[in-house]
Formats: structure tokens, sequence, C-alpha cells
């Protein structure tokens, strides 16, 4: 058995896949549901309607997807480049602790408008500057980034944990390890009342348009592509090796850097080591799921974001172990990572 | 009356010693027919406002859970949610009518446990492990040390923090650390640390729930927290129509009934028993008051 | 004839749409050495994979000394002695020589390795068939040639009695490439049999026994080397009568481009010595050496990759300092790369994208590419250099090496450059690949483009080129005129003796 | 500094050490034996994990310790298996489908423990592992108490990592490995499948680390809580870097970040918090990247790590 490249893909195909794969994801997750004793087809059904069957399930699913679109962009953008950026986690958590300190200590009191454009400046730029430490260790001593952005999730981890337990600690928190809360202008405008659903999703989504647009349209975008292919042939045309993997980085740690800075504004309004449950590492799933194409991380992001919110609210209503919410999630990234290949490749004997 | 429905939101595994009273005491009320009870565990920052929503959507009266990690959203969310009532476990303040807090107040017994560990130590010296320096965690730490001092003024407290919740193998060490340091008698805020003192064949006290039944010859004394009291204070207010929004952690001092510490008799002398128990009728009688120190234990 | 050791019986295979081996059946005698030819995917790596059992044939088997071998099984050939050196090296640079040759030898479940075992094996192997090599080297750090021979070693230490060769000269110099061939001759006299594929004409009449000619992945024809002609092998791979073209006579205009006492240092070492040249208008200066003595840090520094570290660029009269990739571009330099998978191309990115990538800015506009414009002229190459096998959207992958190169050649060519920079232009090709590639670089000329060519094979520098310098170690000689000077003249030239050969200009 | 010095010479701190790096010595030789194919695992977090829930569980419904190592071994290779059918047949992204296996092993841990053991107040325990007393040896004063205290999974370790050194550097299977990872096409052009190598050397690789989590619910304490794994695994993903790839300087990797844990843990009873506990966990991180910066020079990490091998592609 071998595989062979596919040059033409059939509609049917591309739409047909994906589906495969979520009925497949679904199929085992069913059996896992039914050994917890629940009745297996109405726990698909309270799947659905956990995450959109009410107007909380709706925005909930919307308020998760928001930081996914974002640390999914992040590896996108970085992937297609070759630049392995396996470091959204830390860069989402930097991010989101420069962010919040830069409201507490230096912005507080400036009017929405004005402040929080410069909080998502910090925290896009506290994100690059974490990538650029393993990128530049790429470009000066050849190190292969995977392991690096990797080892400094945990760096930044313990880092915003370092500074949430220490000088950023909020006096008022009753001990409790987190940062101060950030200025009430600094929170980001709701979509709407009575949710969590905030502006930032809105923000994710233009910047998935755009990102498609540089991609695909500009001449960084082709350049950008060319040095991730092949960079000696890149060189050889002209473009800028160093610099185009330099913007590169600064876009996907921005990217990441600006997810946690939205997610801090606009939900949670402090720093806690637990303000993200693993969205960078999400994000490089989601990236891959979309083919790394900017769009269809809008179109990942929300997938993965409703399997979570639908089958975690699934198990509240049915009594069965919460945990299946992850099981559910990550069943279907793997089958639908087997179905993105499939589009790709055929089998031949 | 049908049974009131209940939902707990853990933040850790219910076999966290903390969530595990709450826990056991919400299946007990749920047998005895007096809630319904449904739960989450592990639920994680951000997805505990969600889960709050969730379940007051889904009809619960009163939720139980902790607000540690959350404690402006879960205001916020009970403000939208006036009709159901929310008990949580909290460091702050209740606010409004449907948000009542609770803090986990038994320093009584670990004051006591430590009277008696102060006249047990050989080498003067005893440890307590910790998770994190935050207010209850100090105070119960502190409260075990002036118990220690109470009767043994040279003893010396070793306190190590294993920086979360959740380790026990962490706090294995730890514990292990200490006894390397000299402590022959360790405070387990933590589960794990008594398993150090198991392994080195030396005492240990437990804390919140009672551990000598998993420890027979380890664990001697226990400051055992209930949540029983202010679950039944809390079920009661939700089914007159009073509004939840006060402070419930009365309902688990000692004086009230709500921790107390059990112990192995004849472990400790008769004298350090005898003044132990003089002590806690004290305090049961409202004329001695533990030390209430919520700094970070030095 | 004597014993047959190797059987091909009916062997087809098809990729996709494309049958890349078409019924074809060869047999092997003891000792006989059979050469290969065909153009660029006319099916002789797919065949010789498939008598190695790293693809299955869809039909059709493989039999040695009467026994049929399983299909797909690369031990199983090994078992049974073939012996196979890869187009393109396996080798793992990190391992030792003798690491790389022992790898899958043992019994994969022994608790121990014999080490000491093999390497005595080895250097007996080694000293037998006259290939040295030190079997604790590591393998990065030999050369090219070097690593060929590791190659051949492995085989050979695999108890082979069928050889496989697939280009094993494409990357040698002549030199290594006669040594090697005098090599095989012997051990074809020990008995061992040989299959080698090669696209120089040259070493397929001096060398083979019988030569086997693919066209199409069909077998088209099998001579004796005695019955044959260079010419009538060039037809039989091509299909049609192919010639090289000549070089007539012209007169050069004025100096285009001067390079005057220049120096290259990189890694602590001088790559390019004081080099002097000078470059005319209409003219082809054919730059000759070996491998590693700079002729590929001569092209990169034109290319505009690399810098200087001392003298003087002056192009069109006028000192350029250090040239980027941009100016380079700008000032009409056609640039060919040696390497055209490394350099050359993108393999993953479409036909248009590939032409245009070096001259974006000419095909953009504030920023944004102007994505028909690049079509446009991605067809424009594509219909006037007949380049086949995909259109400017389709990935550049997809080509064959020699359409490959012309796509390259037609994107610097199109727009009539004032310079062409042609380093290794034919290298891999087959004889009719090589002529067009040859027909446009005189064609260029004609038209009075400048053209530096950069090539380490002799009869195609003395066909282009209308003066010729050697480079040894990074010095350069002074030029002489192709018309005075035979091969071994240039032999003489590339191996750094050329006081007395002088002409100046 | 007397205090640091008495810490470092106290028999419990390597005892403590030997404790604490066997969880760690298990997990990072399974993923150096995966890596030195080609094959980088990021699933180990989810696999240690999964090895502690199998491992306990088993041993909770009465079987004996050591068919609690064998059900984790077994666990893990099961990741290992899927791990390998990603990455070594279909040759998706490794590093994607790792943290897709560490996603799925882990809750799947979780749940399944969850539906095996009813919620209980405490956590159920089993009896763990105890300390093999070595005649002569355990009684032998400081170094006995330090060294030979430990449970049997602690020398099993260690003895696998010398083991696996011996089995790389030099026997046939080793070299067919190392050629895997270097450049799976001359493995099979030398008769050695690639494939099958990969998939051996993930599976492996992956029972390794499946034990190294179950040694923490066997052996480092008698229960299973989910979590309890607490990124561990990436230590290990670390600590294979910090050996260069090399079985035998991971057993000192490993055994040195247990000193600067246990050390660490120690000097809080010292130091009382004057140096951030975060500083002293930082440090094994920052150390790889240093040792990667130094090393990626001498090019020894495996060439084809992370590179799909498809056969007959080019
Ligand atoms: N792995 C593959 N997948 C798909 N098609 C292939 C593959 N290998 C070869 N082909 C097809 O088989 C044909 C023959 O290729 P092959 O490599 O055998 O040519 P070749 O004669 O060795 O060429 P060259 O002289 O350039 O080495 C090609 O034209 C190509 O279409
Ligand atoms: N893996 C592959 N998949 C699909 N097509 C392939 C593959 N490899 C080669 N081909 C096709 O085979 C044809 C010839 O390929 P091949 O590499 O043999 O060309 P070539 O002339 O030998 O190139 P080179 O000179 O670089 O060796 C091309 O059409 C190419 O697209
Ligand atoms: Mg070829
Ligand atoms: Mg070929």
């Amino acid at each position: 058995m071998r595989f062979e490249r596919r040059e033409h893909r059939s509609t049917l195909l591309v739409i047909a896949t994906p589906i495969l794969a979520v009925v497949a994801a679904l199929a085992i997750a069913g059996v896992l549901i039914a050994l917890a004793g629940a009745p297996v087809f109405q726990a698909y059904w309270k799947i659905l309607t956990s995450a959109f069957g009410s107007r909380l399930s709706a925005t909930e699913t919307l308020t998760r997807a928001s930081p996914l679109i974002l640390t999914g962009l992040a590896a996108a953008v970085a992937f297609r480049a070759r630049l392995w950026n396996i470091g959204g986690e830390g860069q989402f958590y930097l991010g989101a602790i420069a962010a919040s300190a830069a409201s507490v200590h230096l912005f507080a009191g400036l009017p929405s408008l004005l402040q929080i454009p410069l909080l998502f400046a910090v925290g896009a730029v506290a994100g690059m500057v974490l990538l650029l430490v393993p990128l530049s260790l790429r470009l000066r001593f050849s190190v292969d980034e995977v392991v690096t952005t990797l080892l400094l999730n945990f760096v930044a981890l313990l880092f915003v944990s370092m500074l949430i337990d220490g000088v950023l600690k909020d006096p008022a928190a009753f001990g409790w390890p987190q940062s101060e809360a950030v200025d009430a202008a600094a929170r980001l405008p709701k979509l709407l009342a009575r949710s969590r659903l905030h502006i930032g999703l809105g923000i994710a989504v233009v910047i998935a348009f755009l990102i498609y647009f540089v991609q695909t349209r500009t001449v960084f975008g082709v350049q950008s592509r060319a040095a991730g292919l092949n960079p000696s042939g890149a060189v050889f045309a002209g473009v800028p090796l160093g610099r185009t993997l330099v913007i590169v980085a600064m876009i996907s740690g921005g990217l990441a850097g600006l997810a946690g800075t939205i997610e801090v504004l606009g939900v949670k309004g402090y720093v806690t080591t637990d303000l993200s449950p693993g969205y960078g590492y999400s994000g490089i799933v989601v990236a891959m799921l979309a083919n790394l194409n900017p769009l269809g991380v809008v179109l990942a992001a929300l997938f993965t974001a409703t399997m979570f919110v639908g089958a975690d609210g699934m198990s509240r209503s049915m009594g069965i172990p919460t945990y299946i919410a992850d099981v559910t999630v990550a069943l279907s990234l793997l089958s639908m990572l087997v179905a993105v290949f499939f589009t790709q490749y055929r089998i031949r004997r | 009356a049908a049974p009131l429905k209940v939902a707990g939101i853990h933040g850790s595994p219910v076999e966290n010693a903390w969530n595990s009273v709450l826990h056991a005491a919400l299946q007990q009320a749920a047998k005895e027919g007096v809630i319904e009870y449904v739960f989450s565990e592990g639920v994680s920052g951000t997805d505990y406002g969600r889960a709050m929503r969730e379940y007051a959507e889904q009809g619960n009266k009163l939720i139980i859970g902790e607000a540690y990690a959350v404690e402006s959203e879960a205001r916020e969310v009970a403000g939208e949610y006036p009709e159901t009532a929310f008990v949580l476990g909290s460091s702050g303040k209740q606010a409004g009518d449907n948000f009542g807090v609770f803090g986990t107040w038994n320093h009584d017994g670990a004051y006591l446990a430590g009277m008696l560990a102060g006249k047990m130590t050989k080498s003067n010296t005893v440890g307590a492990v910790g998770a994190m320096p935050i207010p209850e965690v100090n105070m119960l730490i502190n409260a075990f040390g002036e118990g220690v001092k109470a009767v043994n003024p040279d003893a010396k407290l070793l306190v190590s923090f294993i920086g979360t919740f959740f380790d026990p193998p962490k706090a294995r060490e730890a514990g292990l650390a200490q006894i390397d340091a000299g402590a022959d008698i360790l405070f387990g805020e933590r589960i794990g640390t008594a398993d150090a003192a198991k392994e080195r064949g030396i005492k240990a006290v437990g804390s919140l729930i009672d551990y000598t039944p998993r420890y027979p010859d380890t664990v001697f004394a226990n400051a055992l927290w209930g949540f029983r009291p202010i679950l039944n204070a809390a079920i009661a207010d939700v089914a007159a129509g009073k509004p939840v929004g006060k402070d419930y952690t009365a309902y688990g001092l000692l004086k009230e009934g709500g921790s107390d510490i059990v112990y192995k008799k004849g472990v400790a002398s008769a004298d350090a028993e005898s003044a132990m128990e003089a002590k806690r009728a004290e305090i049961k009688a409202g004329t001695f008051e533990v030390p209430r120190n919520m700094n970070e234990p030095k | 004839m004597t014993e047959t050791v190797l059987d091909i019986s009916n062997v087809s295979k098809r990729f996709g749409d494309n049958l890349a081996n078409d019924d074809i059946s060869l047999s092997l005698a003891k000792g006989e050495i059979v050469a290969l030819l065909g153009e660029n995917g006319a099916g002789k790596t797919t065949l010789m994979s498939i008598l190695f059992g790293h693809y299955v044939p869809d039909t059709g088997s493989v039999s040695v000394m009467g026994e049929a071998l399983p299909p797909g099984k690369p031990r199983a050939a090994i078992r049974a002695g073939i012996g196979m050196v890869h187009q393109h090296f396996s080798l793992a640079p990190n391992l030792t020589v003798l690491e790389n040759v022992m790898t899958g030898t043992e019994n994969l479940w022994s608790l121990g390795s014999n080490v000491s075992a093999g390497r005595k094996k080895l250097v007996e192997i080694s000293q037998r068939f006259g290939l040295k090599v030190d079997p604790d080297a590591r393998l990065g750090d030999l050369s090219v040639g070097e690593q060929q021979r590791v190659e051949i070693l492995k085989a050979l230490y695999n108890d082979a009695r069928i050889l496989v060769l697939d280009e094993p000269t494409a990357v040698l110099t002549k030199l290594e490439a006669e040594t090697l061939f005098s090599t095989l001759k012997d051990m074809a006299a020990q008995g061992l049999s040989l299959i080698f594929i090669s696209h120089k004409l040259d070493e397929v009449m001096a060398t083979a026994d019988r030569i086997v000619v693919l066209r199409g992945g069909k077998l088209v024809a099998e001579r004796r080397a005695g019955d044959t002609s260079k010419a009538e092998l060039a037809e039989l791979m091509v299909g049609r009568k192919v010639t090289r073209p000549l070089r007539e006579a012209s007169t050069p205009g004025e100096i285009v481009l001067e390079a005057a006492g220049v120096t290259v240092r990189s890694g602590g070492v001088d790559r390019l010595k004081a080099v002097d040249f000078r470059l005319r208008a209409g003219e082809v200066l054919g730059i000759i050496g070996v491998s590693g003595n700079g002729q590929a840090v001569l092209a990169q520094l034109l290319s505009g990759t690399i810098g200087r570290t001392a003298g003087d660029l002056v192009l069109f009269g006028k000192g350029v300092g250090d040239l980027t990739v941009a100016d380079a571009v700008a000032n009409g330099i056609g640039r060919i790369p040696e390497d055209r998978n490394r350099d050359g191309a993108i393999g993953e990115m479409a036909i248009w994208e590939n032409a245009v990538l070096e001259r974006l800015p000419e095909f953009s506009k504030a920023g944004l590419v102007d994505r028909k414009a690049g079509i446009g002229f991605a067809q424009k190459i594509i219909d006037g250099f007949d380049v086949r096998g995909g259109t400017p959207t389709s990935r550049i992958r997809l080509l064959s090496g020699g359409n490959m190169q012309k796509l390259i050649l037609g994107r610097n060519l199109i727009e009539h450059p004032k310079i062409l920079l042609a380093a290794q232009p034919a290298r891999g090709l087959d004889e009719g690949a090589v002529a067009a590639v040859h027909e446009r670089i005189l064609e260029a000329r004609r038209a009075g483009t400048a053209v530096l060519l950069i090539s380490e094979d002799l009869d195609e520098v003395m066909a282009l080129a209308d003066r010729i310098q050697a480079i040894v170690g990074g010095r350069l000689s002074p030029s002489v005129n192709a018309e005075d000077v035979d091969a071994q003249r240039l032999g003489l030239m590339m191996a750094g003796e050329w006081e007395d050969t002088t002409h100046a200009v | 500094m007397s205090a640091l010095f008495d810490i470092l010479a106290s028999a419990g701190l390597w005892a403590a050490v030997l404790r604490i790096a066997t969880p760690l010595i298990l997990g990072t030789i399974g993923a150096l034996l995966s890596e030195r194919a080609g094959v980088l695992n990021l699933g180990i977090e989810g696999i240690m994990t999964f090895g502690a829930m199998v491992g306990w569980l088993t041993v909770y419904n009465g079987a004996d310790l050591w068919v609690g190592v064998l059900a984790a071994a077994l666990g893990g290779a099961m990741f290992g298996l899927l791990h390998s059918a990603l990455t070594v047949t279909l040759g998706l992204s490794q590093h994607v489908s790792g943290l897709g296996v560490t996603l799925f092993a882990s809750s799947f841990a979780y749940y399944v423990f969850r539906l095996m053991v009813p919620v209980a107040g405490t956590p159920p325990t089993i009896t763990p592992f105890q300390p093999l007393d070595i005649p002569g040896l355990s009684s032998l004063p400081f170094f006995g108490p330090a060294f030979f205290n430990q449970t049997a999974p602690t020398y099993l370790a260690i003895g696998l990592a010398i083991a696996l050194a011996y089995v790389i550097a030099r026997t046939p299977v080793g070299l067919a490995i190392r050629m895997t990872g270097e450049n799976p096409h001359a493995a099979e052009a030398q008769g050695v499948n690639p494939m099958a190598v990969r998939y051996g050397a993930v599976i492996a690789g992956s029972a390794l680390m499946g034990v190294g989590g179950a040694f923490l619910t066997l052996s480092a304490f008698n229960s299973f809580f989910p979590t309890m794994v607490q990124g561990r695994g990436w230590i290990c993903i670390a600590l294979v870097v910090f050996a260069s790839w090399r079985p035998e300087r991971a057993l000192l990797g490993a055994i040195l970040f247990a000193l600067f844990d246990a050390f660490q843990l120690r000097l809080q009873t010292v130091l009382n918090g004057v140096v951030p506990y975060q500083i002293f966990l930082m440090i094994p991180y920052l150390l790889s990247i240093v040792a990667l910066a130094v090393m990626a020079r001498r090019a020894r990490v495996p060439q084809a790590l992370m590179q799909p091998y498809r056969r007959g592609e080019r």
C-alpha cells in the first residue's frame, strides 16, 4: 500500500471527508458514552444543543472560538513559512501578562479607544519577543525551533506564575496568585449583553481575512512561502531570508500574544496560570485542520470550539464524566487530521 | 417537598481533599433525598463561568463550588441569574442577594492537633506542607504552629509550599525534605504529605478529612472540616426563600460543629491529650479563640 | 553466451496516468556490463528500483540466477546478490563509513555487532577493488567522490554479484569518472555483472558491452557497443536525429563585466583569490575546473548571493561594489544556478510563481502581486521555450529536470539579458535536452548577450566558449582562445599548469 | 552556605533524587528511542498519564504490581501504535499528531478512571512497591539509604537506560534505528525497512513512557489522580535534547534534573522563599535550550527527525 498525492481534488471529496471524520469521531465517542450508561443518541443531540441550542451556548461557543482563531492563525502563518512555532501557549501567556501589567501600571485611566489599541500592541510585542528568541537561535546556530519553542512555553508559564506570585500579584486577591485586574477602560466591549461574547471575535475574523489577503496577494506572502518551502531557492531568487523569517515570526508571535491579550481583556480581566486551557497547542491543531489556510482557520476554530462546548455541556446534562469533552475534541481532531490527509492523498497499491 | 436541585462545580477533580468534603456532603444529602445533585469536576477557570451559567439555565436552584480563581466573574454570573442561589468557597465577600460565600476554617482543629504535636516532637522540629501561601492555607498552618508553640515554645516549624493544589507525589517529596531537615511530625495540609511520614515511620497530622483510616499507623490526628452544616444552612435559606447573600463561614467553625479534631487516643501522652481537650472545651464554650493569622508563615 | 544472472521479464509500472515502464524485458550475463540509456523520465530509475525492490511492478517479474525475486523487498534483492548505487546518495552523513556500510548486514536481533569482522571485510574489499576509504571517517566529512566510493563499497560488502549504478558519474569529475569506470571493468573481469545508467555517451561507448535504450517507458533498442555510434544512440533515445549546435564565428562587443583582483573569503579560507576576468558582449567565456575549486563561489558572487572580501567588480563600466540579487536582476543579468532543484526552483510553488519570483517588483504594484501578468509571463516562456509537462499554475515539481531547466533558461532569456551567467546548464540532462539548452545559449550569444559559462564538462565548454579560463584553488588562469586548445591542454589547465600556455587577450 | 552543603550531604536528598528521576529516566529514554528513529513523540505527556492510570487500575483490580507495570507498558504501546499510524504510515506532521495523542490519551485516561472507580471521598489506594532490601548494600552508612533503598522499578529504569545505550551503540538493531533516524532512504537501500523500524521504536518508546507514568502511581504514590503527571512528559522531551540523543546522558540528565527538584524542595526549608521556586523549575528548560544551541553546530540531531518517510516518494 502506498499513498499518492492527488493533483486534483473533487468538491465532493473536500466536503465528504470532513463529515466522515466527524461521524467517525462521534461514533467512537458514542461507545464511550454508552459505557457510561447514557443514551448515545440523546447525547449527540445534547452536544448539538449545548453548542448552539440557546443564546448562552451559541455565545459560549463563539467566545471559545475567538482565541482559537488567533492562535490558529499564529500557527498557520508560521507553518506556511516552515517556521515550526509550537510556542503559541507561551506567547499567549506572555501577551496576556504584558497587556494586563501595562493596563494596570502604565495606561490606567486612558480612555478605552486609546488604551485598548495600546494594550493590543503591548501584548503582540510580548508574543513576538518570545518567538524571536528561538528564531534567532535558528538563524544564528541553526537550532531546530520545534523543541526550543516548546520548551519556552514552560519557561513562559513559570515566568508568569512567578510574576503573579510576586511583583504583579494582586494584593486584593486574598493571596491568590493572580495579577491585578485590568483597568475598566481596558475591558473589551461585549458583543452581546449578558454573555461573555466580546468584540475579540470580530477582531479575530477580520485578522483572518487580512492574513489571507497578505498571503495570497502580496509580495511578502509569496516570498515567505518561498522561504519556507525552499530556503536556498528563495535566497537565489533574492528573497531576504532572515528578514522574511523575522517578519513571519513577528506576525506569528504577535498573533499568539494578541490572543492572550484579547482573552484577558475580553473574558477574565486578570491573569492566572489557568487562563488558557491549551489554546496555544490547540491552535496548532486548528491550523493543520485548516490546511494552513487563514480562512479555514476560522472554520476549524469554530469546529473545535463547538466540539468542546457541546461535549462539555452534554456531560453536564447527561451526568457523565466531564472528561468526555476533551476526549471528543481529541477524537475529532485526530480523525479530522486523517481526513485532511485523504483529501490530499489517495491510496495506491 | 421535592428535593432541591443542587449543582456542584469543582475546579479540581473530586479526589482533591477540599472538593471531596463538599462532594461527600452533597452526595450524602442526595442520598437522604434532601437534594438532587449533579456535578462537574476539573473545571478550569476558563470554563467555570460557563458551567455556572449552564447549571443555572438547567434550572438548578443552588450552585455550590469555589470562586477562588474566578471571584469577579462568579459575582457577575450571579448578577445575571438572580433566580439562582450561589454559595461558593471564596476569600472575598458575599454579593447581592444570591451570592453567598464560605471560608474553610478548620484552623481550630489544626491548633488542637498542634498542641498534641508540640508535646510529641523529640527533635523539637515539626513540618507543614501547604499548597500555596493563600490566606486560608496560611491561617491553617499558622494555627497549627501556634498550637505547637503553645505547649512547646522552643519548637521550630518548617513550612513548604508545593506551588500547586494538587500534586501528591510532590507533597510527598516536600515532606521527605522536611524530615531530612529534622522534622519528626508533619502537618499535611496537602495530600501526599502523610506518605512521606509513613515511609520514614514518623507521625503526621491530616487536614480537612480523616486520613487515619488511610494511614492507620501514621496519621494520629486530623483537623476535620465538615461542609454539611454550611450546606444545610444554605439549603434552608433557599427553601425558605431567604437571600443567600451572606457569609456561611461560621457554620464551619468548631464552635458551630462544622469542624473538629479527631485523633487516635493514646498516641500522645495523656497529659497532652487532656490539655488539648481542655482547650477544645474552651473553644466550644467561646472562651478561647484560636488566632486567625492569614500572613504567610515564616 | 555465458550464464544468465538476471532476468527482468515483462515489467510494467504505472504512476498515476504515466506509464513509466511498459512491458520491459532485459537480461544480464555474468561478467557483462550493460548500459541503460534514455531521456530524462524514460523510466530507467524506475526499472532499477523495481529490480531492487523499492517499487512493486504492476506486472512482470524479476529473477536472479533463475530464482524469482519477491516484489517490493529490497532485503530479498540484497540477499540475492543485487547491489544498487542510487542516483541520489543513500548515506547518513552523521554515521561513520563502516556504520553506513554495515547497516542491515547482520541479524538484526543478535545481541552484539561484530564490528571488527566488519571492518576487516570492508578493508579487504576496498583493497581488492581499489576503492580506498577510511572506515572510521564520518561520512559527512568525505568528498563527493569518496562518498560515491562508499556507495559502491556498500553494495560490494553485501556480496553483490550484480551491481546497478544509477548515474554514478553525474557528480564526478572526468578524472574520477575514468577511475571509476576502469575499476568497474576490473570488477566485471572478476565476474561481477553490471548495469549502469548514464547520459554521457562517451562513457557508455567506452565501458559497456551492451547498450539498452529506453524511451517513454518502452525498451526501444539494444546494441552491442561495437556496432553503434554516439549519433545513433542519441537518435534512439530521443526518437529523432539530435545534433549539438555549432558555434559560429562572431566579433565580441565591448566589455560588460570585469573582475579585478576579486577575493572572497569565507570560513577562514580564501575561496576566490584575486580573480581577474573580462566579459564582452556577444561572447561566451567558459570557466572550467574540478568541483570544489571555486566555481560555485564565483557563480554565487555573480548571482548576488554572496559578497566580496576585496577587489572590484565593474559592470558596464561602473564599479558596483557588492552585487545583490536585486541588482543583478535589475541590471539584466540572467542567472542559471548550478543546482536547479536546490536553487533554481521552489518545487511546491506554481510554475508562474517560479517564473516571476526573482523579479517580483516588476510583477507587483504597491506590494500586491499581479497574478494575471505573472501567469501570462509564464505562458510566454512555456510557449517560447517548449516547456512540456505543465501549465503556469501547476507545481513546478511536476516538470522533469530537462523541462525545468528550459523554464529557468526561459525566465532568464525571454527578456534578452545583457549578461547570462550559466552554471552547469546541462548537468544531468539527456542528449536532446542538452542540445536544446546549448542552442538557446548560442542564440543569446548571437543576440549580443555576454555569457559566462561555468562547467565541468569539457566537451560542453569547447563547443560553446570563445575563450576559456580555468579555475584552480580559487585562482583563475589567464584566458585562452578556444580554437587554440585541445582537451589535453585544458586538462593541464584544470590541474593548475597554465603558466606556459598563456595567451593574452 | 553550610546549610546548602548539609542538604547535599544528606542521604535523604540522594534517595529523593533517584526517586524523582525514575519516571523521567523512563520517559526520556522512551522519547529518545523514538527520536533516534526519526519520530518526535509529543504524545508523551498523555501516554505517561495513561500509563499511570492503567497501571494503577490494574493493580487496584487485584493484579500483581508487575502486572500493573506490564499493563502500563501495553497501554503506552497502544498509543505508540496510534502515533506511528498517523506519523509513519500517513506521514502526518509529528508534532501535531503528538499533541493530539497527548490530548486524547490523557482525557481518555481520566474518563476511564472516572467510569471504573466510583467517586469516593478519599482517593482509593493500592499497596505500592516497597523499597528493596539489598543485602549488604542497603545497610551501608550513607550509601545505603541514599542509593540502595529504592523500589524495584527505579533499578529497572536505570538498567533499561544502560541497556538502551548499549543497544543503540553496539547492536545491529541499534544501527538500523540510527540509520533510520539519519536517513530512512539509506536504511531502505540496505534492506532495513524504515517503516518497521519507526513503528518498533515508537511503540517500544511509548511503552517505556507508559511505565514511567506507572511509576508515579505504583511506587512514588499509591493512588491515581487526574493531572498527576504535571508536565513531567515535557521535561523528558527537554531532557532528550539535553542528553543530545544519548541514553547514558539521558540518565545523567534525568538525575541532574531530579537533583534540582529535590534540592529546590529542601532549599525552601532553608531559604524560605527568597528565590522564587519558579526559577528553579525554569532551569532545566533553559539549560536544554542552551545545550541545543551549543550542540546544533555539531549536528548531532538525528537528521531525519520529524521528516516523514513515504516509500517511493522523493
Ligand atoms: N515516485 C514516483 N511517483 C510518481 N511517478 C514517478 C515516480 N518515479 C518516477 N515516476 C514517473 O516515472 C517516469 C520515469 O521516471 P524515472 O525516474 O524512472 O526516469 P529516469 O529514466 O530515471 O530519468 P533520469 O534519466 O532523469 O533519471 C517519470 O517520467 C515519472 O513520470
Ligand atoms: N514523486 C513523484 N511524484 C510524482 N511525479 C514525479 C515524482 N518524481 C518524479 N516525478 C515526475 O517524473 C518526471 C521525471 O522526473 P525525474 O525526476 O526522473 O526527472 P529528471 O529529468 O530525472 O530530473 P533530474 O534531472 O532532476 O533527475 C517528471 O514529470 C516528474 O514530475
Ligand atoms: Mg533524474
Ligand atoms: Mg533516473
